[in-house]
C-alpha cells in the first residue's frame, strides 16, 4: 500500500489519521455473505475458486448476516425473494455494503418484458452501493466492481455520518 | 404449529418419549441448498420427521417468455438461463424440439460438435457438482481442485461462443459459428490433460474414510420409488436402473461411439444411496472423455449455418422431444399454432422430479444427512423454478 | 407395440371415454380421453401387462384459448420403451380434473404446477397449492387473458 | 516485594484492561443503528415458524448430566497430578478410591445405556403403490 512504505522508511512511526486506519480495516476484509441467486453465483463462485481468488481482497464467504459486512446480489431477484432479501439486509450487522452483480438484479435483465414474478432492480428494495453490469458479468469484471467498492470505502469518514 | 405429530421414527434405542416438534426453516439463503431452496424441516431433536420443500424463489418466468418472443430463435438465450450449469445441453434439447417439429436435418459437422459441446458441458457441471458436495459434506480442497479443471473447459467455450457460462451457440438448425481454429488440438490436450485427474479426485474425496461414511446408505432411493417419481440421470441410475437417454431414447450421433451407462451397484453401501449417485457422476465424466476423445477423431468438414432456417414457421402441432442433461431428462413440450412464436413451450425439467422425491429420501435421518442428501440430489435452481 | 395398438388396446377396454385418437399424420399420436376417466385409464395402462406405461414424463397445462384448458400427459414405459401421449380437455369455468398423483408420485408436482400457473383443479390431489409462484399470488399466469398486477406486497411489478 | 500472587493480579489486571479497551474502542466507533427488522432472529431469511422453547427429549439433559459429573471429577485431578510425587503413596492411594467410586458410576451409566446416542435408522421409502411385478426379460433394472 503507498500510504505503508512511505512510513516506514524515515522514522518508522505510522502517523496517520483514524479515519485511515479504520477505513483500512474495513475495505480489506469485507467478508462476503454466502448468497447466491442464480448464474451470477456460478461466476461469484468461480471468482472465490482458484484461479480467480477472491480471498486475496480479503473477501471471504460467511454463511449468516450478523458476521457479513458485504452481500452480493448475484442473479434474478424475484418477488417471492425480495421480502427475503430485504430482511437479510436489514439483519446484516452496519456498516454493510450491497454489490449488484450481473443486469438482472441491475435492472431486470433479459426479464425485464414479460417478467411477471421478477423484480426489476434490487435497488427498488435495499440501497445498492456498486452495480456491476453483465450477463454473468466475468470474475474480472466482480473484482473491479469490489476495487470501485474499496475505493468508496476509502473515502468514508467517521465526522459525517455515511448514509 | 404446535400440535406434536406422533413420531412414525423408532430411534435405534427405541425411545418412544414424546417430544414436541421444532420447526427449522432450512432456508432461502443456506450455504448447502445450492441455490435459493426452502426446505421446512419438522425435527425432533435432531431427527428430521418430515421436510417440506418450498421453491419458486427463482421464477423467472420461462414459459411466458417463450410464448411472448418474436421468433424461435430468440427462446435460445432464456434456454440458456433456465439450467446455467448445462446451457449447452439446454439449447440442444430446445433445438431438438424444434428441428423435429420443422422436420428438419442438420449438417454432419454440426452433429459431431454438438455432442462434443454436450459433452464439456456435461463434464464441467458434474465438476461443479462433485466441487459443491464436497463442500457440503465438509472438505474444501476438492472444490478449489474441481473448479480449476472447470476453468480449462469455459476456456474451450470462451474460445467458441465468447462467453464462459450462456452460450446461446447451439442454434435451430445448427451452431452460430464454426470451431475456430486450433480447438480440436486444445480439446485433445484438454482431454489427456482431465484424465488423470478424475482418478486425483478419486484419491482426494471418493474413497476417504469420512466422505464414505457420510454418504454410503444415506438417502437410499429405491428403483421402483425412483421411476415412480420420475426421477432421471445419475439420480436413476444411481439405483440401479438402466436407463440413459442418450442409448434408449436415441437422438443424434451417439451410437457412433462405444461408451458405457454407468449404473450404481452399492459398493458402499446400499443401491441407490448417496455415494452411488455420486460415484456415478465420477464415472460418467470418465464415459464422456471417452465420447469427446471419438468425435474429435471423427469430426468431418462442413459448413456450419447451412441449415439454419432464416423463417421458422413451423406447421401447427405439438411435439414432445427429450434429451440427456447432466441432471437427467430434459424434455421441451412444444405447441406451435403455425405462427413464428411457439403457442406453449413446456420445459420438464429433471432437477424440478429429482427434488420432489426429497421428503421421501430425508424421513428419519439427522440434518447433517438432510445436507449430504439434498447436494446428492444435484439441483440446479433456474431449472427446478424456471 | 406400435402406438395404433396401444390406442386399440385402451379402445377396446374403455371405448366409452375415448373421446378422439389420431396416430397417422401427426408428429405425437395422442389419445384424448373426456374428464372423468382419466384416473382410471391411466392405472390401466400402468399396471396392464402388455402397456406397462410406468413412467410419465411430462404433464402439461395448455391454455387452448376460447374457454377451453388442456392437459397433455406424456407417458414412457421403461419396460417395454414405447411411449404416447394421453390429452384430456376442460372448460374454463369448470376446470376440474381427477388426479393421477396416486398412480405416478411424479403428477403430484406436477399438478402443483399446472394449478399454479394455468389454473386447472385437480380433485383429490394431497395438498394442492401453489408451487411457484407465493401462495398469495392471484390469478394463474400462463393463461392467455392474463393481465399483469400492478403493484404486489408494495413492490411494483411492470418495468 | 511483589508476591506470587501479586504477578498474578497484575496478570490479571492487564489482560482486563486490554479487552476492555478494544470493546469500549470499538463500541466508541461503530454504528449504532437499531431498529426492530435488524433485531429479529435470522432464520435463512425466513419468519421463524413456532416457538424454540420446545420440551425437547429428555436425552440431552442426561447426556450433559453425565458430563458435568466426569468433568467435575477432572478438575479434582488437575491440583493432584500437579504435586502427587511429593505427597507420597497415601494421597495416591486416596486419589485411587475417588476414581473407583467415580469408575463405578461411569460403568452405571454405561450398562444403563444412557451414553449411547440415537442414531437414525435408514428410512427406505416404500413406492405409494407396489410396482407391477417386472418380468424378468424387461431387464431395466440391472441387478
Amino acid at each position: 500500500m503507498g500510504l505503508l512504505d512511505k512510513q516506514f522508511n524515515n522514522s518508522g512511526i505510522i502517523v496517520t489519521s483514524l479515519d485511515n486506519v479504520l477505513n483500512w480495516a474495513r475495505l480489506s476484509s469485507l467478508w462476503q455473505m454466502h448468497f447466491g441467486l442464480a448464474c451470477c453465483a456460478i461466476e461469484m463462485m468461480a471468482a472465490s475458486a482458484s484461479n480467480y481468488d477472491f480471498d486475496r481482497f480479503g473477501v471471504m464467504p460467511r454463511a449468516t448476516p450478523r458476521q457479513a459486512d458485504l452481500i452480493i446480489i448475484s442473479g434474478t431477484v424475484t418477488l417471492k425473494m425480495a421480502e427475503r432479501i430485504k430482511r437479510l439486509y436489514d439483519q446484516m450487522s452496519e456498516p454493510r455494503y450491497v454489490i449488484s452483480m450481473g443486469s438482472c438484479s441491475n435492472c431486470g435483465g433479459p426479464y425485464w418484458e414479460h417478467g411477471y414474478h421478477v423484480l426489476k432492480g434490487v435497488d427498488r428494495i435495499i440501497p445498492v452501493d456498486v452495480y456491476v453490469p453483465g450477463c454473468p458479468p466475468r470474475p474480472e469484471a466482480l473484482m473491479e466492481g469490489l476495487i470501485k467498492l474499496q475505493e468508496k470505502i476509502r473515502s468514508e469518514s467517521l465526522a459525517k455520518k455515511s448514509a | 404449529m404446535s400440535e406434536t405429530l406422533s413420531p412414525t421414527i423408532t430411534t435405534s434405542t427405541g425411545r418412544t418419549l414424546r417430544t414436541e416438534e421444532m420447526i427449522i426453516n432450512m432456508g432461502p439463503q443456506h450455504p448447502s441448498t445450492h441455490g435459493v431452496l426452502r426446505l421446512e424441516l419438522v425435527v425432533d431433536g435432531e431427527i428430521v420427521v418430515d421436510v417440506i420443500p418450498h421453491i419458486g424463489y427463482l421464477h423467472r418466468c420461462f414459459e411466458k417468455h417463450a410464448e411472448a418472443m418474436t421468433n424461435y430463435q430468440q427462446v435460445i438465450p432464456y434456454c440458456d438461463r433456465m439450467d446455467y450449469l448445462a446451457s449447452m445441453n439446454m439449447d440442444w434439447a430446445y433445438a431438438l424440439a424444434v428441428e423435429k417439429l420443422l422436420g428438419i436435418k442438420v449438417p454432419e459437422r454440426v452433429e459431431y460438435i454438438r455432442v462434443i459441446m454436450a459433452e464439456l458441458q456435461r463434464i464441467a457441471s458434474h465438476l461443479i457438482a462433485l466441487g459443491t458436495y464436497g463442500l457440503d459434506v465438509g472438505a474444501f480442497t476438492p472444490f478449489l481442485f474441481m473448479f480449476r479443471d472447470r476453468e480449462r473447459i469455459l476456456d474451450l467455450f470462451e474460445m467458441t461462443c465468447g462467453a464462459r457460462l450462456l452460450y446461446n451457440y447451439i442454434w435451430v438448425g445448427g451452431v452460430s459459428h464454426d470451431l475456430p481454429p486450433g480447438f480440436i488440438d486444445k480439446a485433445k490436450a484438454f482431454c489427456k490433460y482431465f484424465r488423470p485427474n478424475i482418478k486425483e479426485c478419486n484419491d482426494l474425496l471418493t474413497y476417504n474414510e469420512i466422505f464414505i461414511k457420510r454418504t454410503a446408505n444415506v438417502g437410499i432411493l429405491p428403483p421402483d420409488v425412483g421411476i415412480g417419481y420420475g426421477c432421471s440421470g445419475p439420480m436413476l441410475r444411481g439405483s440401479g436402473v438402466n436407463l440413459d437417454l442418450r442409448r434408449d431414447d436415441p437422438y443424434s450421433i451417439y451410437d457412433r461411439f462405444n461408451w458405457e451407462v454407468i449404473v450404481g451397484k452399492g459398493e458402499m453401501g446400499t443401491v441407490g444411496d448417496c455415494w452411488d449417485r455420486y460415484m456415478a457422476r465420477v464415472r460418467e465424466m470418465e464415459q464422456s472423455l471417452n465420447i469427446i476423445e471419438q468425435a474429435l477423431e471423427q469430426i468431418p468438414d462442413g459448413d456450419v449455418t447451412s441449415a439454419i432456417p432464416k423463417r421458422i414457421r413451423p406447421n401447427p402441432g405439438e411435439v414432445y422431444v427429450r434429451s440427456e442433461s447432466p441432471r437427467g431428462e430434459i424434455g421441451f413440450y412444444i405447441v406451435s399454432d403455425g405462427s413464428q412464436t411457439p403457442y406453449r413451450v413446456k420445459a420438464r425439467s429433471p432437477a424440478f422430479v429429482n427434488l420432489s422425491v426429497l421428503p421421501e429420501l430425508c424421513k428419519g435421518y439427522m440434518i447433517a444427512d438432510v445436507v449430504a442428501i439434498a447436494g446428492s440430489v444435484d439441483i440446479v435452481l433456474g431449472e427446478v423454478d424456471r | 407395440m406400435t402406438s395404433q395398438e396401444i390406442v386399440d388396446r385402451i379402445k377396446a377396454k374403455f371405448s366409452d371415454s375415448v373421446v378422439e385418437s389420431k396416430t397417422e399424420g401427426v408428429l405425437q399420436p395422442y389419445l384424448k380421453v373426456n374428464a372423468e376417466a382419466i384416473a382410471t385409464v391411466s392405472s390401466y395402462m400402468r399396471d396392464d401387462d402388455e402397456l406397462r406405461f410406468d413412467y410419465l414424463m411430462c404433464l402439461s397445462g395448455v391454455d387452448y384459448g376460447k374457454d377451453v384448458l388442456g392437459v397433455v400427459y406424456n407417458l414412457y414405459s421403461t419396460g417395454k420403451r414405447h411411449k404416447i401421449t394421453l390429452k384430456v380437455d376442460v372448460t374454463k369455468a369448470s376446470p376440474e380434473i381427477p388426479t393421477v398423483s396416486g398412480i405416478w408420485p411424479t403428477a403430484d408436482w406436477h399438478e402443483r404446477e399446472a394449478y399454479d400457473l394455468i389454473g386447472v383443479v385437480f380433485k383429490g390431489h394431497p395438498d394442492l397449492r401453489r408451487i411457484l409462484l407465493p401462495y398469495d399470488w392471484e390469478g394463474h399466469p400462463l393463461r392467455k387473458d392474463y393481465k399483469v398486477p400492478e403493484f404486489y406486497h408494495g413492490m411494483k411489478v411492470p418495468y | 516485594m511483589l508476591t506470587e500472587f501479586g504477578r498474578i493480579f497484575i496478570f490479571f489486571l492487564v489482560a482486563a484492561i486490554f479487552v476492555a479497551l478494544g470493546l469500549i474502542s470499538a463500541w466508541i466507533v461503530r454504528p449504532h443503528r437499531w431498529y426492530t427488522a435488524k433485531l429479529s432472529t435470522y432464520e435463512c431469511g425466513e419468519e421463524p415458524v413456532g416457538s424454540s422453547w420446545v420440551r425437547f427429549n429428555i436425552r440431552f439433559y442426561v447426556v450433559a448430566l453425565i458430563f458435568l459429573v466426569f468433568d467435575v471429577e477432572v478438575v479434582f485431578l488437575f491440583p493432584w497430578a500437579v504435586v502427587y510425587r511429593n505427597l507420597g503413596m497415601f494421597a495416591f492411594l486416596e486419589m485411587l478410591m475417588f476414581l473407583v467410586i467415580l469408575f463405578v458410576g461411569y460403568a452405571y451409566v454405561w450398562v444403563k445405556g444412557d451414553l449411547d446416542w440415537d442414531k437414525p435408522l435408514p428410512n427406505v421409502p416404500v413406492a405409494p403403490r407396489e410396482a407391477p411385478k417386472r418380468q424378468p426379460q424387461e431387464g431395466v433394472i440391472a441387478g
